[in-house]
């Protein structure tokens, strides 16, 4: 027999004008396994709370039905009131009748007082299976990895390291910098990109909390929130960097040459190389695919002109593998593949270029010097038309979405080019001009008003060669009529879409990503940089694409979230967690594919089964994980897992009673 | 013997329901089952002379559920009321072969043994006039002779009137003054005459049971069971639609504070059927299920009461749904 | 002897011989003419039991979880239906692949037993084929180690739904008495269960009455959640072998609660046929972000 | 409707998940916003975590309607609970009105936090609707004991009477 202690508030005057208070209280003594029933003015006030604690001890009440308002107000307040008196928090339920009975029934005293002694019941049966729950910890390891070594990874870094907690970088490519490194200038402020990227990057490499992976890759993770084993690939560099000094002399003098890429194939490097001259680390690695000495077996010049005696041909992929407390993914974004887009002739006429491309022929440190040239010819270009959204807002051929950046940076490179040549003349055709940053709407007015920019609203419907010309052909909807424009140059303003891998990296640390392949965030509104696995956190372009403000702004975020994991000690597991019976369960899985937290994973047990000791595979719930969502308990056909305060028993016995008449 | 034209059987069913419930083979639904004339006239159901159903009439005297009496806990006091009768009337259950007449007196053993006598079966097998039907077409799944049931006389003890199949009339002979009772009520429809036992045709299916529960005595750990045992799903449809098998659980249905105490029929080919409340099971497998249920028929009923707990009614042979022969694993343990 | 059942024989005993099987489980003759039934054998002496003919429609699939701690490998003999049910162990987690070796064998389509069982053997040519075979559009094993004979064209293309629809043109009120009447012959046997390769629980929660869902009380409410709730957990799992519906005693058309489930899932979620491919989630273990919305 | 419905008082069961429908019957609670009290919330952690078999068990106790309500797709506290609750509920209605009972009887809706005038507009319809097609008596599993004790106190009195 359970001791039950039913306590009816009145609330004032708020539940007791509507509900016969103490007509509750009298009838559900009466109610099976209630032991103390009473109403009382304010239960959660300090006398309110001293009646309960009273009534516990003196009637030996072992759980305890606070009846009055929503439990979302003082269910805490009533758990640690139970607490004081001896018991445990979870041996306590709410029923709510202020909000949901004495408030939304103010004229029928006999109806609501007949709710309120249902409620109360459905309450009485629900605490009499309540279980005694703790709360558990896990610890928390004190590094973080971020993932991606671009603007958002390099800020996110630097962040959690001056918060004094170490993290590693883990790159793909040699060098850290991203997409960022590529930019000549930055909306809507135009300064250099370089300038106020490379300082970060440096901070990153010299800070004594950041460890720098480059040229490497995720390759497993296993563990949950606080405890990540992230196992890492080092690719082999053939360049043993203790000894390197990045002096340059290998790649001045290796033979062989390949489309660079961080100059978008508009010029070469070496089979041993650094992406770009500001590259950190700025030490190369050797371009197996490429260099003579793996493809060969010749060559070797490198390694004999290396005065340090670094290079190593010998050098294979490393597996690390490290813990983690927390993962932040900063991958970025790559940009669609204008070539799409047959009737533009990227990639089959030389002048039509990518917004990016148009980026390093700008630049002062690329292929040109930054003097704006066109790849066929190398003239300088005095009419150039800008084409925008090629890839965004385009179900048919490329995303639904809005790619944010590119309204601003063409009006950016329009107004470069009008900057750079004198005479020269830009078009922009445009759906629209989103402006909705601070300082964008002010640029693009200068764009068009001091730069005289031609902005035309309609799309581009085809583009032909005519000499050493392009022609345009489009439509100025505004005007309603066709137009033709004669070009020098092409600026496809292509659209940001995630990495080809980004699936499959989600998959890999167990996270969600939406139809596109970017990452989804735990909430679009109150959640942005948090993922619905614990412990992993989005910054930058790869949850979306986004501008460097933002990004920047999204990496701070994600690093405050880090810093404020990293610094508890132990983190609390929420006590209303999932739980297998495993000798019931058949390992089936089908919880496993359901839990939004992969908290869920089989493993195996022994068992002994006509004397003979078995492995068999069963689920198991990391209750670190799990957050009490109780998806899980409904796919299992067999009710082997539950759902600990929300048990099937308790639910159907919360319905029995309401049912009864 | 009151002698009837079988032209005028709704006439004798009418004329037994106006003082008895009564109750016939019909099929209703698509299936063959023991059910309330009334509720055959309500359904235009079929009725079923010339086969076995696939539900014997063991529910009659043994529901598969009953409730044995209610208990009231209002305001914290228990209180327990017996559950009034759910006979108002008389029953009358025509025809029964003589296969699940021979069911019915497995039954009574059981739920009329001296040491103790089961009230509610009591009432139920008083209350019911059992006419058994001397069935002179077997089907093919039919052995009850090779059972040691009587094809031509029933089990006296069981049967309260004894019904010959002449063919185009039934015959209708009093065994006892509750079926003298019954004859009564349909005497003006016939007339009396004298009659010869008629002819029965053979059955095809014969087994021998001659010192077969001696012989299983000791076969329990024999390998038989593991070659036996394989069909089996673990099913309860042999032991639900068996006329013999009388195994129940005890349970409560309880809506707050009020509640019956149910028996329910139970098969021991559950596999929970012997779990413990610690969570040993005795008979963990399929094999120690099949071995139990066929020396329960076979052998250890026929240690306890000298009868067989099979009448040979064929239902397993035709309904099991991996067809687990049980006169075929008579004839394997007979050959061993 | 008909080919097949010859080729059976042979493999199966070539298979016992080589070792390479401890067991093989087919079908043997049962007690009448229109009873073929699951035998397993482990010696190459037993391959002459084998049989194959129009009864064969007892899945075979199921009964490898009786044998999931063998040591050796099982040969199992598949139709269409048991290779799609061998797929659902499969996707289930009960069985592995490996310790199988499926011997598939396309399926003309089975009999009706239980119309068989109506009439005399002379009549066996009229005895039309199980429900579910007739509008089989799985009858060549999806999976198999080596095949028997050669492939079928299968009955249908599309699935049969014709008797779903059927009921659902009823009015609620005459469905809910179709139903209580089938619910009401219902004896909770379980055979339906214990038949059906998707319920591979190791612990059903109708079999323990502790577990507060189902009371052993039965009666035309009790049997209707059971009912209802077996369909629910079979949902998007069911292979459609049909065995529930036959192996019923009480004849209760179970298969067009499974059909009806079948149907809606089809038209909501997309096509689906379960036990095909075993990478695909099941229709209610995933879900899709533009799923048809009514709940708003 | 028949005099008999206007008296009928049904009873009806929501199901609520904690962190939208019962915020936002809070909400409609903290407004004052009036909606018949025939409604009764449960209260569960995402409206993935209702089982089907619970809205079952509902009928076969004598409820008269059901609903179950949680986030809109895309809000669920949990991410996809309520993905998993479209394609169950989805489905089980379909079931539901398959086996004959009525439709009105059984509905999923969503209801966030900020929606307290729609989960009063959705218990005022529900109600008005199952008010007018009266009690369930579909599905129910009743204790019929009442006899018993009747009977039971029909010979107390007869004996006192003695």
């Amino acid at each position: 027999m359970k001791k039950v202690g039913v306590f009816v508030c009145h609330c004032g005057s708020n539940i007791a004008h509507s509900v016969d208070c103490a007509k509750v209280a009298e009838t559900l003594k009466d109610f099976p396994n209630v032991a103390f029933s009473t109403d009382y003015k304010y239960m959660c006030s300090e006398p309110g709370q001293e009646l309960i604690k009273k009534a516990i001890k003196e009637q030996g009440l072992d759980r305890v039905v606070v009846c009055s308002c929503s439990p979302r107000m003082h269910e805490n307040t009533f758990r640690n009131c139970v607490a004081q008196a001896g018991l445990n928090p979870y041996m306590f339920e709410m029923a709510n009748i202020r909000e949901q009975c004495s408030w939304v029934h103010p004229d029928d005293m006999e109806k609501a007082t007949e709710k309120a002694i249902d409620l109360a019941k459905m309450a009485v049966s629900k605490v009499c299976y309540d279980e005694p729950l703790e709360k558990s910890y896990s610890p928390v390891t004190k590094r973080a990895l971020v993932v991606g070594g671009g603007i958002a990874g390099i800020q996110t870094a630097i962040d959690i390291a001056n918060n004094g907690f170490v993290v590693d970088i883990v790159e793909r490519t040699p060098s850290i910098g991203g997409k960022m490194s590529q930019i000549d200038k930055t909306f809507p402020t135009l300064d250099c990109s370089a300038c106020i990227l490379t300082p970060k990057m440096v901070e990153a490499s010299s800070h004594p909390n950041i460890n720098l992976i480059t040229f490497a890759e995720v390759e497993k993770v296993e563990g949950y929130v606080g405890n990540f084993d992230v196992t890492i690939r080092k690719k082999a560099r053939s360049v043993d960097m203790s000894k390197c000094t990045g002096c340059g002399t290998c790649w001045s003098k290796c033979p062989t040459k390949v489309p660079s890429e961080f100059e978008l194939g508009m010029s070469m490097r070496k089979a041993i190389y650094t992406p770009f001259p500001q590259a950190i680390p700025n030490k190369p690695v050797i371009d197996r695919e490429h260099c003579l000495k793996f493809t060969k077996g010749i060559c070797g010049v490198c390694s004999k002109v290396c005065p340090a005696g670094a290079i190593d041909y010998t050098i294979e992929d490393e597996l690390v593998t490290e813990r983690y407390g927390a993962i932040v993914m900063a991958t970025g974004y790559q940009l669609f593949d204008a070539s799409v887009y047959g009737e533009y002739g990227y990639g089959r006429y030389p002048d039509v270029i990518s917004g990016l491309q148009f980026e390093r022929l700008i630049n002062a440190s690329g292929p040109t010097m930054g003097h704006l040239l066109r790849p066929s010819d190398g003239k300088e270009p005095k009419n150039v038309v800008f084409i925008k959204c090629v890839g965004s807002r385009d179900e048919n051929k490329g995303k639904e979405y809005c790619s944010r950046t590119c309204c601003m940076y063409t009006a950016k490179q329009a107004t470069l080019v009008r900057d750079k040549i004198k005479d020269s003349k830009v078009y922009v055709f445009y759906m629209d001009v989103r402006t909705p940053g601070k300082g964008y709407e002010e640029f693009y007015n200068r764009t068009t008003e001091k730069y005289e920019a031609n902005y035309i609203r309609g799309r581009v419907s085809k583009i032909t060669q005519e000499g050493d010309k392009l022609l345009v052909h489009g439509e100025d909807t505004l005007l309603g009529r066709p137009v033709k424009v004669e070009a020098d140059m092409v600026v496809l303003a292509t659209a940001m879409v995630s990495n080809p891998d980004a699936a499959h990296l989600a998959q890999l640390v167990g996270f969600s990503y939406d139809k596109d392949g970017f990452y989804t965030e735990s909430h679009p509104k109150l959640a942005p940089v948090e993922t619905h696995t614990a412990g992993v956190f989005l910054a930058g372009a790869c949850q979306g694409p986004k501008d460097i403000p933002d990004t920047v702004a999204q990496a701070g975020a994600a690093a405050v979230k880090v810093t404020a994991l990293l610094s508890k000690d132990k983190l609390e597991t929420e006590p209303s967690v999932s739980v297998v019976d495993q000798k019931n369960c058949a390992g089936c899985g089908h919880c496993v594919n359901i839990c939004p937290y992969r908290a869920i994973s089989l493993e195996t047990i022994q068992e002994r089964v006509n004397g003979k000791t078995i492995e068999r595979k069963v689920a198991h719930v990391n209750s670190s994980l799990c957050r009490g969502c109780g998806a899980c308990t409904v796919t299992c056909r067999s009710s082997s897992i539950s759902l600990k305060h929300f048990t099937n028993k308790q639910i159907l016995a919360e319905v029995d009673a309401l049912c009864l008449q | 013997m009151i002698v009837i034209d079988k032209n005028k059987l709704t006439d004798l069913l009418d004329a037994l329901n106006q003082s008895y419930q009564v109750i016939v083979p019909a099929k209703s639904a698509d299936l063959t089952q023991f059910m309330p004339y009334d509720a055959v006239k309500e359904k235009n159901a079929e009725i079923i002379l010339n086969e076995n159903t696939v539900l014997s009439p063991k529910w009659l005297f043994l529901p598969q559920s009953e409730g044995m009496y209610a208990f009231w806990a209002k305001n914290k006091k228990l209180e327990i009321v017996d559950l009034p009768s759910d006979l108002e009337k008389m029953r009358i259950v025509f025809p029964v072969r003589h296969c699940d007449v021979q069911g019915i007196a497995c039954l009574d053993k059981v739920f009329l043994d001296e040491r103790h006598v089961d009230g509610q079966y009591l009432e139920k097998r008083e209350k019911t006039v059992v006419m058994a039907l001397m069935c002179n077409n077997p089907k093919d799944s039919c052995f009850c002779a090779s059972m040691g049931v009587d094809r031509a006389h029933a089990n006296n003890t069981v049967a309260d009137v004894q019904v010959y199949d002449l063919g185009s009339e039934y015959a209708f002979e009093a065994l006892s003054d509750k079926g003298q009772q019954a004859v009564e009520a349909i005497k003006a429809l016939g007339s009396e005459k004298t009659v010869a036992v008629p002819e029965v045709k053979e059955q095809k299916i014969k087994v021998n049971i001659e010192g077969l529960p001696e012989k299983l005595s000791g076969m329990f750990y024999d390998s038989i069971w593991d070659s036996f045992m394989f069909k089996c799903i673990g099913c309860g449809t042999c032991a639900f639609i068996c006329p013999t098998c009388y195994c129940f659980d005890i349970n409560n249905k309880i809506r707050g504070e009020e509640g019956v105490k149910l028996r329910t029929w139970d098969s021991c080919m559950f596999d929970e059927y012997m779990l413990m409340a610690g969570g040993h099971n005795p008979r963990p497998g399929k094999k120690e299920r099949v071995r139990n249920r066929f020396l329960h028929k076979l052998e250890y009923f026929y240690e306890n009461y000298q009868m067989m707990l099979c009448t040979g009614c064929g239902r397993c042979l035709r309904k099991c749904p991996m067809n687990v022969d049980i006169v075929k694993f008579i004839n394997q343990a007979n050959a061993k | 002897m008909n080919p097949i059942a010859q080729e059976m024989q042979n493999i199966a005993k070539e298979l016992l011989t080589s070792g390479e099987v401890t067991a093989v489980i087919g079908w043997e003759k049962g007690t009448f003419w229109y009873q073929s039934t699951p035998v397993m054998i482990t010696s190459a002496e037993e391959a002459d039991k084998l049989i194959w003919d129009e009864f064969c429609q007892p899945n075979l699939s199921k009964y490898l979880l009786d044998y999931r701690l063998n040591e050796g490998k099982v040969a199992i003999f598949v139709k269409g239906c048991d290779a799609r049910a061998f797929n659902r162990l499969l996707q289930d987690n009960q069985i592995e692949r490996q310790k199988a070796y499926l011997i598939g064998i396309p399926c003309p389509g089975m009999k009706d037993h239980k119309q068989a069982a109506l009439v005399e053997e002379s009549a066996k040519d009229s005895v039309p084929l199980a429900k579910v075979c007739q509008s089989c559009r799985y009858p060549n094993p999806v999976v198999y180690d080596r095949l028997i004979g050669s492939e079928v064209t299968p009955r249908a293309t599309e699935p049969d739904f014709s008797d779903v629809m059927a009921l659902e043109a009823m009015t609620p009120d005459e469905r809910y008495a179709f139903w209580q009447e089938q619910h009401t012959k219902c004896i909770r046997c379980y055979a339906c269960r214990n038949a059906c390769p998707a319920c591979n629980c190791r612990n059903c929660i109708f079999s323990d009455s502790k577990s507060g869902w189902i009371s052993k009380d039965v009666n035309t409410s009790e049997n209707q959640f059971y009912a209802i709730t077996r369909a629910t957990h079979v949902a998007g799992r069911c292979v459609e072998c049909g065995q529930c519906e036959m192996v019923c005693p009480s004849n209760i058309p179970i298969m067009l609660m499974n059909k009806k489930y079948i149907k809606d899932i089809n038209d909501l979620f997309g096509k689906y046929d379960a036990g095909i491919d075993i990478d695909t989630p099941t229709p209610l273990g995933h879900y899709k972000l533009d799923d048809p919305e009514e709940f708003m | 409707m028949s005099s008999v419905n206007e008296n009928f008082e049904p009873k009806i069961l929501v199901f609520a998940c904690n962190w939208c429908t019962y915020a936002g019957a809070d909400l409609a609670g903290l407004s004052r916003l009036q909606y018949p009290p025939n409604v009764r919330i449960l209260r569960v952690p995402c409206s993935g975590r209702v089982n089907p078999q619970f809205v079952l068990r509902a009928f076969q106790r004598g409820i008269d309607g059901v609903l179950v309500c949680g986030c809109h797709p895309g809000d669920c506290h949990y991410t996809s609970g309520n993905y998993y609750t479209r394609r169950r509920y989805l489905l089980m209605k379909r079931m539901l009105e398959f086996m004959g009972t009525d439709p009105e009887r059984f509905q999923t809706r969503w209801i966030s936090g900020s929606e307290g005038p729609k989960f009063q507009e959705v218990i005022t319809e529900a109600t008005g609707i199952i008010k007018a097609i009266g009690p369930n008596r579909k599905m129910r599993d009743d204790l019929t004991i009442q006899a018993a004790f009747a009977q039971r106190d029909a010979e107390e009195e007869e004996g006192e009477a003695k």
